[in-house]
C-alpha cells in the first residue's frame, strides 16, 4: 500500500464515470501500466495537462486491485506539436499503437521506452515518416519479433492489397478471410508492409 | 449467480452495463430500487422508454430532439449566420447555460481518432458540409473538447471549410475562471500567455 | 430545463434520484442510454419493473424474494438451530459468497439510530422473536456492521434475546486480510488483539 | 507523544508543521528518515539550511533568487519592454516552462484581500511603479490567478497603471488543455467562446 | 532545472526523493520553506539531524530508541512473559496507541519475501530465538501485518517457537471498526465469522 | 486550493455512494463542516477507524464547492464507551444532535467545542444523565439561548406531556396542531424539558 512513482509517456486515453480518465502509461521502471486519473476532464483539475495523450510526464501512483490510481503528475515534455499537425497526430497514433499492441503489461524495457521518447522527439522535428520508419526497425529488433509479412499467417495464402489486417498476436498478416481470427488484428498499408518488410531484414 | 433472486440478478446486470456503473453500485442501485415505492420504479421505466422513442436526432444538426427540426433549428431568432461545432449534444447544452451564444449548432457525435478507428466518414461531416454551401453562414465555431483528438477533428474541419471562404474559429485555450497559474499546465499557461488581450478604459 | 427536451430532461431528474447519482452522472447516463440500441433500453426498464412486481419480502427472514418462503428458508439442508442476522438483503450475499456459512438468517431493514429517528419499532425484531420462540434455534449470530449505530443495535438484540437462553454471538473485530498494523485505528487493532487466537500444530 | 522517543516526536511535530502534510504522514516520513542513510538525511538537512540561507528576494523584481539582481533581470537577451506581474515566485517557473516568455517579471507576493486584511501597500505594487516609471516599458501582463482575489488585484494595477500609457493586458480566459465543454463552468466556457480565435491557413 | 536557483533546485530535488512526495508537492514545500521564518526552517533541519543522530535501535527489542535499552524494555511494570512480534517500529507505536498491550515487543524491520530476496536471517529473528530462550516468556503473539508475506513470516517463526513450548497467538482476522459487510472481501468476512465470540452478561 | 486542518468531533454521518460516507464534524477551527470521506466503508480504508460518529479526531481536508474532501485523518479519542453501552450511546446520539441543530455551519465557537468534547468524556466516566443536563446548561449559556419550554412558541398554548415538538429555530417548543410549522423539529421528553427550563434558569 505505497505510492510508488513512475516516469512514462501516456499511450492511451478513456473517458470514465464522471470526469475521469483512465490512461495507459508507458513507462520507464514498470512497463505498460493502466491508472485512473480521478476528475481530470474538469478544467481545474491540476493533473489534466499531464495526462494528454502523447505526453511525457513524472506520476505518483496508488496501486490497486485492478487499476493503479493517479495521484500526481507533472508534465515533463509536452510535445505539443503532435497536437497541433494532423499528419504527426496520426503517426503518432501508430507509434503508440504499436507499443499498446507488442509490449505486455508490467514488463518494463527501458531501451523501448527510450526508443518511444526518441521517436516522439524525432516526430516533433523531422520528416514524420522517416521518424515512424526509424521507430518501426528499432522497435521490432529490440523485441526480437519477425513477423511474417508477405502471406497469411493463418492460411499461408499470398495477401493482395486491399483489405489487409496485420495481427500482433499472430504474428504476421491475416487475409481477408481469415481476419476473423484475431479480433484486435489492426488495418495496415501495403506500403508500411513493404516498409516493415524491408526494416526486419535490416540488421540495426 | 445463485445469490440472487433471477429478477434481481437480471436487474443487476442490466445496471452494471451502464457507463461508470460497477457490479458494486450495481448492486446497490438495485437493493435500493427494491426497497423504493412501486410508483418511483414504474416512473424511472417509463422516462427510459417514452426518452428512447420520443427523441431521435435533429435532421439538420443531428441535436437529440424529441421534434423535427429541433428547437433551436428552429428559432428563427438565431443568427443563422454562425454554426458551432461540438462533439456530443451535451456541448450544446453546456454552451447554451452560457447564455451568450445566439447561432446555431452542429453535432459531431464523436471524435476523429485512429488509436480507436474512428475517422471522419464516421461523423456527421457531410451532413455540416451540406450547411455550410447554402451560403448563409459567415462563420464556423470549431468548439470541440481540447483533447489531442478534439484538436484533431478541429484542425481536420478548419483544412475542410477555409477552401469555402468561411471565416473558421476555435475557441479559447486559456485558463478556467478560479484557475491558479501554478496549476495550469504549460501548453496551457503558454496559450493564455499568447492569448492575452488588452485591459480597456 | 429549457436546455433539454421534455422526455430527456423527465429522465434526467428520475435518475438524478438515485443513490450516488449526481446532475452530472444523470445527464451522462440520460445521453448514454438515448445512443444505446432500443433492445438495451427496453431490457432495462423490463429489468426494473420485473423486478419490483416479482420480489417482495421473505415472511419468515424478510430477505428479497421472488417466491416466499425464500430459497433459504426452503432449503432444509441448512442449519435450523442457527440464524445470522444482518442489516440488509445484501448482506445476505456477502455472507453466501463465503460459503462458510449453512445456517439461516433474519433480515432487519436497518439499524437503530436516535439521530436519524429509528427505533426498534422500525425494525423486524418482533418477527426475529417470533422466529425464536419456536424453540429450535441454538445460537442467534449478530452480523450487524460495525459502525456505531449497527453495533447499538447488536446490543440491544443481545439484551432481547439473553433472556431466552439462546447464545447470542458477534462477527469478529479483527484486521481485515491485507491489513496493515499501522492503518488499523487503535480501536480494531485493540480488539484484534483481545481477540488473538492460538495457532494449533 | 509518549509512544516516541523525544527526538523521533520532535521530528514528527516539525514535519506536521508543513502544509499538506497531515500527521499519519508525518509519522510515515519520520520513520523512512530513520531508516535511510545518515547521509541522506544530512543531504536533506543541509539543503534546507543552505536555500534558507543563499536564498532572498530580487531588489528589481522581488523574485526568489541566489543572486541579486536575479538572473532573469541579468538576462539582456530578454525584452526588457515587457513586465508580468505574478502573485508567487512559483508562478514565474510556471511561465518558464512554457519557453514562450521572453519579457521580464515583477512578484507581488500575495493579493489584495480585504478579508485577510491585505492591502496593495502590503505587496510589492510600489516597487512595480518605480520600475514602471523608467519610461522603458511598453507593455504590463497581468498574470495573477483568475481568483477572486487575483482579479481584484489585476483590475487595481490596471486602474494605477493605465494613466502612465502603458498598455495593460490580462492573460486569457479559456478552457485549458484537454477540458472538456461539458466539465467547464460557465463562466469560463462563455469567457472561452467569446475569445475566440480566427485558425489562420 | 534551470527554473530555480541553485539552492532551491537542490532542495526540491532531496524532498522529491521523499516517499509519496511527488515533483508538484516537493516543490510546494520548498516555496513554503523559503516563505517561512528562518527559526523555522532551522528547527525542522536540526530535528531532522538530532533524530538520525541520537535514535538507534534497542539492543533486545530493536525498536528505534534514544536510549538503550528502550523505555518499553525497561519498564519492569510490563509483563515479562509476553512478547508481540511485529514488522517495523511504527507498528510498536499503533498497538501502544491502543493502551490495552501490557506485554513486551520485538520488531523484525521487515518480512520474509523471496520475490523481494529477503530471507528469514535477514531480519531480527536470531535475536528473538536468544530472547525466548531465556525461560520466561510465555506467550509469543503475532502482529506481523496479515499481507502475504507477513503471514508466511508469522508462519514461519509460529513453526520455529513451537518446539520451545510457548504458547504461539497471532492477532485476530475481523471486521474492522466502522467496516461494513457489504464491502468485505469473502475471507475476511469469513474469518470474522469463523472468528465470532459469544456476547457475555 | 489548499489543504487544510482540523481537529473536531464527527457528530453525523450518512452513508452515500459506493463505501463512501459524508459526515459532518464539529472542529476547533472551523466549527460545523459537512464532508465526505471516500471509500471508508471498505476494510482496508485507512481513514475508516477515524470517521466513526462520536469520534475525537485530527483531519486534513482539501476544500470542494459543496462538500470538503477528507485526505487524511486519524484517531485522537475514540471515546469506545459510547459504542458498547446503549444508554450512553443514546445520550451522546441527543448532545451531537443538539450540537447539529443549534451551530450554523462554520461558526467556529472554541468554548462550545471544548465543552462537547468535556462532556463526552464525562458520558464515558460519570452518571450518563448527569453529563447531558451538565451539557446542556452550558450549552444554552454558551449560546445566549433562551428558549420558551411550557407554551407553545407559535399559538401560546400550554403545551400537555405527549407529542412535544422542540424547535430550535423557531426557540421553544410547538404543540401538535403547530408542530409542522418547523419539519426539523424533534420530539422531547416531558421530563427532558423540565430540566432544561431549571437549567435555563441557573446561572453559570
Ligand atoms: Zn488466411
Ligand atoms: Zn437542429
Ligand atoms: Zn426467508
Ligand atoms: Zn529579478
Ligand atoms: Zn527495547
Ligand atoms: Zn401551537
Amino acid at each position: 500500500m505505497r505510492l510508488y512513482k513512475a516516469e512514462g509517456v501516456v499511450i492511451r486515453g478513456r473517458d470514465y464515470g464522471e470526469a475521469d480518465r483512465i490512461i495507459t502509461l508507458y513507462s520507464r521502471q514498470h512497463g505498460k501500466v493502466d491508472a485512473i486519473a480521478k476528475g481530470v476532464r474538469k478544467p481545474k483539475s491540476r493533473m489534466r495537462g499531464g495526462v494528454q495523450l502523447f505526453t511525457f510526464s513524472s506520476f505518483l501512483l496508488y496501486p490497486g486491485r485492478t487499476l493503479d490510481t493517479v495521484t500526481q503528475c507533472e508534465i515533463i515534455e509536452p510535445f505539443t506539436l503532435l497536437r497541433e499537425d494532423l499528419t504527426r497526430f496520426a503517426y503518432a497514433s501508430y507509434l503508440v499503437e504499436l507499443v499498446n499492441s507488442l509490449v505486455p503489461e508490467r514488463d518494463a524495457n527501458e531501451k523501448l521506452f527510450f526508443l518511444l521518447l526518441a521517436s516522439l522527439h524525432l516526430l516533433t522535428r523531422e520528416d514524420p515518416e522517416v521518424s515512424v520508419r526509424f521507430f518501426e526497425i528499432r522497435l521490432l529488433s529490440l523485441l526480437g519479433y519477425r513477423p511474417q509479412l508477405q502471406n497469411c499467417v493463418q492460411c499461408g495464402k499470398f495477401v493482395p492489397d486491399k483489405s489487409i489486417k496485420f495481427s500482433v498476436r499472430l504474428g504476421g498478416v491475416l487475409c481477408r478471410d481469415c481476419s476473423p481470427e484475431d479480433k484486435s488484428a489492426f488495418s495496415i498499408s501495403k506500403g508500411a508492409l513493404t516498409v516493415l518488410d524491408q526494416l526486419t531484414k535490416i540488421d540495426p | 449467480m445463485i445469490y440472487f433472486a433471477d429478477p434481481l440478478a437480471k436487474l443487476i446486470n442490466e445496471l452494471n452495463k451502464l457507463p461508470g456503473i460497477g457490479p458494486k453500485t450495481a448492486q446497490r442501485l438495485a437493493f435500493h430500487l427494491l426497497n423504493s415505492p412501486k410508483e418511483e420504479v414504474i416512473s424511472l421505466a417509463n422516462a427510459l422508454i417514452e426518452a428512447k422513442e420520443k427523441i431521435s436526432y435533429c435532421s439538420i444538426c443531428s441535436n437529440l430532439t424529441d421534434m423535427d427540426p429541433c428547437w433551436i433549428c428552429r428559432d428563427e431568432t438565431r443568427d443563422q449566420s454562425i454554426i458551432c461545432v461540438v462533439e456530443e449534444a451535451r456541448d450544446v447544452v453546456a454552451l447554451e447555460k452560457t447564455r451568450e451564444y445566439k447561432g446555431l449548432y452542429h453535432v459531431l457525435h464523436g471524435t476523429i481518432s485512429p488509436v480507436d478507428g474512428i475517422g471522419p466518414e464516421d461523423l456527421k461531416i457531410k451532413e455540416l458540409l451540406d450547411r455550410l454551401r447554402s451560403g448563409k453562414v459567415k462563420e464556423l465555431v470549431l468548439a470541440t473538447n481540447l483533447s489531442i483528438e478534439g484538436e484533431a477533428t478541429a484542425m481536420y474541419l478548419a483544412k475542410l471549410v477555409k477552401p469555402l471562404g468561411i471565416k473558421v474559429t476555435r475557441i479559447a485555450y486559456g485558463l478556467p475562471v478560479g484557475g491558479d497559474l501554478e496549476y495550469a499546465d504549460e501548453v496551457t499557461l503558454g496559450r493564455a500567455l499568447e492569448g492575452r488581450r488588452e485591459i480597456e478604459g
